[in-house]
């Protein structure tokens, strides 16, 4: 079978790209849509870095082989920040030094937005359990816990006040 | 079943730079039109946070702004020599020379504040604000931006400056070895507070307390950062990691990060740090390389933990639950109850 | 070998027609992906099941059903299945469990696998289908055996255990997200104990020594410490990153005993 | 306050830490590449795609030890999309060069794998496809033929008569320091202190290798450009480095090549061994095409190298009340199959002992020990956190065995301003008797008033 064109609807936009046989939604998205925020690190779904929600679900992009995705909505780290400006989990990441080298970050968002999205008000019990598949070798992941639960509050802040 | 618990203790030091020296890093300074200081580095930032130190470094030598300061590295078509990121040596070696290349460049500052403010040069002071004053009469000044004009469209100055840091070799004595290794020596303590499993060999650990005296914080925030990731590297040294599990047999070496254990987020100890400062008299603003050691003192302290927990002695890592139970199955057999 | 094509099917029949082609079936993705993306996959054709229906989740009557390509995440959900949740807990990750699928986890090789050797104590039944059509087999062979070439495993079916006769207990080497070094998942009735082991055999076993020794006994944590020592005899370990064969025995019967007694002695 | 903030304490050295006004140093400015990486914009060296990529697959070793009788790489040539199978006779200089540029010989690696094999997984032909997958195939696909040779994985076992020569380039199975078998420490006379200690303590321990796992694999990708050169977007640790080494291996001017990199995933030391490029770079030249050739995870996990293995053997003399007064120790350090960085990370090893303490009588022999194994390097810590290790359970265990506080122990024999090291430095700026004391406080583990005056700057309490 040749390679086939795939659509996809990625952060709100509908994409088509050609995909080889057999290929990753994490490598269609990098190479062929040019959205590179989802890292490779490690293709076997063990690192969790190229975390992107699919029909508002986490999933390790790298165990997806796209033409099993087709038509389905894709979001990435790309399509957190709306105009430019940071939403609670990203500000929350800077403001509480939750980054290092970064690469582990990508993941560690888009598993911190399909959570707060499901749940507004999570325990720490929760947001360890939901980035126990993430694998940061920088920081210890307390800086992670703390900036995710400081993310929700800011959330539900901006809830009330809206 | 029964959690033993114990405490544990170790202490450490640790060199700054390149073992021998011998390891230069290069720094250039130049500021543009409107007072945008550049710095030139090819140094690596790994996310231990040279890009920032460097900035910071800049920024307080030049005595302006941080926002006034963008770090560019690290291409080696534009970016003078660095030996690399590594022996904890970055912060030091790039530190100090940054501190050199900011500080020339600092002096042609002065000099054309002077001319632009009639004044001496030696009478110029700088808050970090941006503005250049002069000492004792506040509202004689002149902005980083107007200055940096000045300097480029009237005065025909480049405000810039070069900088290198080198610790000279040394070459050990083959028959002593005497010599020269390091720059200076951070230090650091750990108290740790396991529990152990008595049935199943499983060790928790429970607390770390720890100090670290690394010379200064140049940024507390980003030390924190480093002490606390290189202590829970310890913690994952101590407990899980090895590529190869029977060594010296190459048997069942992990593949993947199922296989290579370290401890998730829900596998962590409660860590009180607390930094000491001993500045050093060679490190910029005061400051020792940090990012190697944090990771040794819990290492020790946790299998003198263990040892103070249920009495094995671990003198091989990590310290697998087989291990502590294999000498929990000894002690057992010594002491037949 | 390099993929030459990638099969979504949107129905039984379809997948099986694909299957019988050659093709590797895959759930979630979870173990084929890597081998896919390794290079190492023995297959040109993959076959997904993500798109053919094979994912509702029933529950009546005290009886479930659950399509093979249900994601471990949507039992765990599933209100009718809150037993299994404490189990699932212990499978890999959240994101990873969006993705594994109930079938596929009949077919990853030991250490993992915990949700079958749930299934193996809940003695459930499989329903296949293949090129000679549809037939059901018990968990416990399609786990031994495995399945003809061809067929996929459509379906699991299990009676829910009664309140109070479930138990699950899985070691780790961490919290969460670990692979088992002793997993054990019973259902207990009368005085009866059906009891599967992971983490201890290159499939999930039964351990029928320790059933036979505590049948009509009280669990005690020396009766359960002996029927522990006899389970060795139902086991085969084996050395890998996790733990050695050694260790694996000989912390079975403290498991099998925490299984049921969390907090004894 | 959000962000983790350990404290600073401003008791200790309290008169040298004066930091008059300084205005950006010492408070906390945020991170500046942070924006980038909640952003997903940090742009790492995977992430450049140049149109017409193509990329490298290793040909590895299925022996710890052989003879190569025969490659045959016609089926992986078949492969479509394969553009090239690399062999040594590709690489210009084919012996990786890291330790001659701080003057450290011989050259004892290949780029590839000649006439043999010293662990599982060296390299020997590297393949060049269109696409990943038909790379991995073709490279699945190359025949080696090996006469097996018999391997040693024990690092004494290594230095016995008669243990297979592990690596022909250095000629015996371990490191030779300026015509000695290891790096030595020779300070004060510790047989003397052993006949005069009240008590002789000898110990042995051991490590495993640790491998450096930065979330992000080793690589890079080589972009022929328009006037010739060749930029090399990279994740080395050092750039200069880098761009020296491969030069020297390609065997071309050094301004032939420019690095671009300094954003890196994760190091941990796994990245100075500049591995990848030299290889990557043959290949581009070859195909004139960019060229990737990135580390998969299992690479990186069993092949890429790793913190050595280290045995270590301390024999210690100590008086009644605790002073250390003779330390000899005995190391051994795991390269594997090849130096690397090893020969210089055992110096370091040897320049750390005695550990921060003042003993009067050192003895040390640090041996760089040649196995079958996947060779060592660099890591965070590189020949310290395992004689760390080492050191403070034997510091532990004299405590035990003399009925002391671990820590007075350690306090008594801490090393001060002024003591000379077991290398004949002079120490300065010693802070190991304040650490300790700060953290016994923070524990609040109980010293006595005599312990808690002390000071790395004068000799009080001792």
């Amino acid at each position: 079978m040749p390679s086939q064109i795939v659509s996809l609807d990625v952060n709100g936009e509908r994409r088509e790209f050609i995909a080889a046989p057999g290929a990753t939604l994490l490598a269609c998205l990098r190479e062929s849509l040019g959205l590179t925020a989802a890292k490779r690190g490690c293709a076997q779904g063990a690192c969790g870095t190229c975390t992107v929600l699919v029909d508002g679900r986490p999933e390790a992009a790298c165990l997806v082989a796209v033409e099993t995705v087709a038509g389905s909505a894709i979001r990435t780290l790309e399509g957190v920040a709306t105009g430019g400006d940071l939403d609670e989990v990203q500000s929350a990441f800077i403001d509480c030094f939750a980054t290092q080298c970064g690469f582990c970050t990508p993941g560690m968002i888009m598993v911190a937005e399909a959570l707060l999205d499901r749940d507004p008000d999570p325990s720490e019990a929760d947001v360890i359990e939901a980035i126990s598949g993430n694998v940061c070798r920088c920081t210890g992941y307390r800086p992670i816990v703390i900036a995710i639960l400081e993310a929700a509050r800011r959330r539900r802040e901006r809830a009330v006040t809206r | 079943m029964a959690k033993l618990r114990g405490r544990g203790y170790a202490s450490v030091n640790y060199p700054t730079g390149m073992n021998l020296g011998g390891d230069p890093s290069q720094a250039l300074i130049h500021a543009t039109t409107t007072g945008t200081f550049v710095v030139s580095l090819s140094s690596v930032d790994l996310g231990q946070g040279i890009k920032t130190i460097a900035a910071q470094c800049a920024a307080e030598t030049l005595g302006l702004p941080i926002e006034n300061v963008l770090v560019d590295t690290a291409d080696t078509d534009t970016g003078p020599h660095c030996m690399g990121t590594f022996a904890s040596r970055g912060t030091h070696r790039v530190g100090n020379a940054v501190i050199m290349a900011a500080a020339e460049a600092r002096g042609v500052m002065l000099e054309v504040a002077a001319e632009e403010l009639e004044v001496d040069a030696a009478d110029l002071e700088t808050d970090g604000t941006g503005y250049i004053a002069v000492k004792g009469a506040r509202d004689k000044r002149v902005h980083i931006t107007d200055l940096a004009l000045a300097a480029h469209f009237k005065h025909g100055r480049t405000i810039s400056g070069r900088g290198i840091y080198l610790k000279e070799p040394s070459t050990p004595v083959p028959e002593t070895g005497e010599m020269d290794p390091d720059s200076c020596q951070a230090h650091a303590c750990t108290v740790a507070v396991v529990e152990v499993d008595d049935e199943t060999g499983v060790v928790e650990v429970l607390e770390l307390f720890n100090t670290y005296e690394v010379g200064r914080a140049l940024n507390p925030a980003m030390a924190t950062q480093q002490v606390e990731g290189g202590a829970w590297m310890g913690v994952s040294h101590a407990l899980f990691e090895t590529t190869e599990p029977y060594y010296p047999a190459r048997d069942h070496g992990p593949r993947d990060f199922a296989g290579y254990l370290m401890p998730g987020p829900a596998d962590l100890p409660v860590q009180h740090s607390l930094l000491l400062e001993r500045p050093a008299d060679n490190g910029p603003y005061g400051a020792k390389g940090i990012g190697e050691m944090t990771a040794n003192a819990p290492i020790p302290a946790i299998a003198n933990a263990i040892f103070d927990a249920c009495g094995v002695r671990l003198t091989a890592m990590p310290f697998t639950p087989e291990r502590v139970l294999r000498g929990l199955d000894a002690l057992r057999t010594e002491e037949p109850c | 070998m390099v993929i030459q094509a990638v099969h979504v099917p949107e129905s039984v029949d379809a997948v099986v027609t694909c299957s019988a082609r050659g093709g590797l079936l895959m759930g979630g993705g979870t173990v084929v992906m890597p081998l896919v993306n390794s290079g190492s996959a023995a297959v040109t054709e993959l076959v997904s099941l993500r798109r053919a229906g094979m994912d509702g989740i029933e529950v009546s009557d005290g009886v479930a059903t659950i399509g093979a390509a249900a994601t471990l995440a949507a039992v765990g959900e599933h209100p009718g299945l809150a037993f299994l949740r404490p189990a699932l807990r212990t499978i890999a990750s959240p994101t990873i469990r969006n993705q594994a699928t109930v079938g596929g986890n009949l077919f990853v090789p030991q250490p993992y696998g915990d949700l079958a050797v749930c299934l193996l104590a809940l003695e459930a039944t499989c329903e296949l289908a293949g090129p000679a059509g549809r037939r059901e087999a018990p968990v416990a062979d399609v786990l031994t055996t495995g399945i003809a070439p061809g067929e996929v495993v459509v379906a699991v079916r299990f009676a829910l255990p009664e309140p109070g006769t479930w138990h699950y207990h899985k070691a780790m080497r961490r919290r969460l997200n670990s692979a088992a070094i002793v997993t054990v998942a019973s259902v207990t009735s009368a005085g009866d104990y059906r009891i599967a082991l992971g983490g201890l055999a290159p499939r999930p076993v039964r351990a029928v020594s320790a059933e036979r020794l505590l049948r009509g006994r009280p669990l005690t944590p020396e009766s359960l410490t002996e029927a522990g020592e006899a389970a060795r005899a139902d086991i085969d370990p084996f050395d890998d990153a996790y733990a050695s064969a050694w260790y694996r025995a000989r912390v079975l019967p403290v498991h099998l005993r925490r299984a049921f007694l969390p907090e004894s002695p | 306050m959000t962000y983790r903030l350990a404290p600073i304490d401003t008791g200790a050295f309290a008169a040298e830490r004066d930091g008059g006004d300084l205005t950006v140093i010492g408070s906390v400015v945020r991170r500046s590449d942070a924006r980038g990486h909640v952003t997903g914009r940090t742009e790492f060296f995977e992430d450049v795609a140049p149109p017409r990529l193509a990329h490298l697959k290793m040909h590895r070793s299925a022996r710890h030890h052989a003879r190569i009788r025969d490659v045959d790489a016609t089926e992986a040539l078949a492969v479509p999309g394969v553009l090239r199978v690399l062999t040594h006779a590709d690489v210009p200089n084919n012996l990786y060069t890291v330790l001659k540029l701080i003057g450290v010989q011989p050259d004892d690696e290949p780029v590839l794998a000649v006439d043999k094999v010293r662990y599982l997984g060296e390299p020997i032909c590297a393949v060049v496809a269109e696409t990943e997958a038909a790379a991995l195939e073709g490279a699945a696909r190359v025949k080696v033929a090996y006469d097996d040779l018999p391997p040693v994985f024990d690092v004494e076992e290594a230095l016995r008569e008669g243990a297979p020569l592990v690596n022909e380039y250095q000629g015996q199975n371990h490191f030779v320091y300026e015509g000695h078998h290891c790096r030595r420490i020779r300070f004060g006379d510790v047989r003397e202190a052993f006949a005069r200690a009240d008590h002789v303590f000898e110990w042995r321990y051991q490590s495993a290798p640790i491998e450096q796992a930065p979330v992000e694999t080793t690589g890079c990708v080589v972009v022929p450009q328009a006037d010739g050169r060749l930029r090399i977007h990279s994740d080395t640790q050092a750039c200069f480095f880098t761009l020296d080494n491969t030069a020297l291996i390609l065997g071309t001017p050094f301004n032939k090549l420019r690095i671009v990199g300094g954003t890196v995933g994760g190091g941990f030391g796994g990245k100075v061994d500049v591995v990848v490029e030299p290889i990557a770079c043959v290949a581009a030249m070859a195909v004139d095409r960019p060229v990737k050739f990135v580390y998969d995870r299992a690479e990186e996990m069993q092949v890429s190298s790793p913190r050595a293995a280290e045995r270590i053997y301390i024999k210690d003399a100590v008086m009644g009340d605790g002073r250390i007064t003779g330390r000899q120790v005995t190391l051994y350090v795991d390269a594997g199959a090849y130096a690397r960085h090893t020969p210089y990370g055992t110096t370091k090893a040897a320049a750390h002992l005695p550990g921060p303490y003042s003993i009067p009588n050192v003895w040390a022999d640090c041996h760089c020990v040649f196995t079958n194994r996947t060779p060592s390097s660099a890591m965070r810590g590189f020949g310290v956190t395992i004689a760390d290790f080492a050191l403070e359970s034997q510091m532990d265990r004299i405590a035990r065995a003399l009925g002391m506080d671990p820590l007075q122990l350690r306090l008594l024999n801490a090393y001060r301003d002024g003591d000379l090291k077991a290398h004949r430095k002079v120490a300065k700026g010693t802070a190991l008797v304040e650490v300790i004391q700060k953290a016994a406080e923070l524990a609040g583990h109980e010293l006595p008033e005599t312990y808690r005056r002390m000071s790395s700057t004068s000799r009080e309490g001792l």
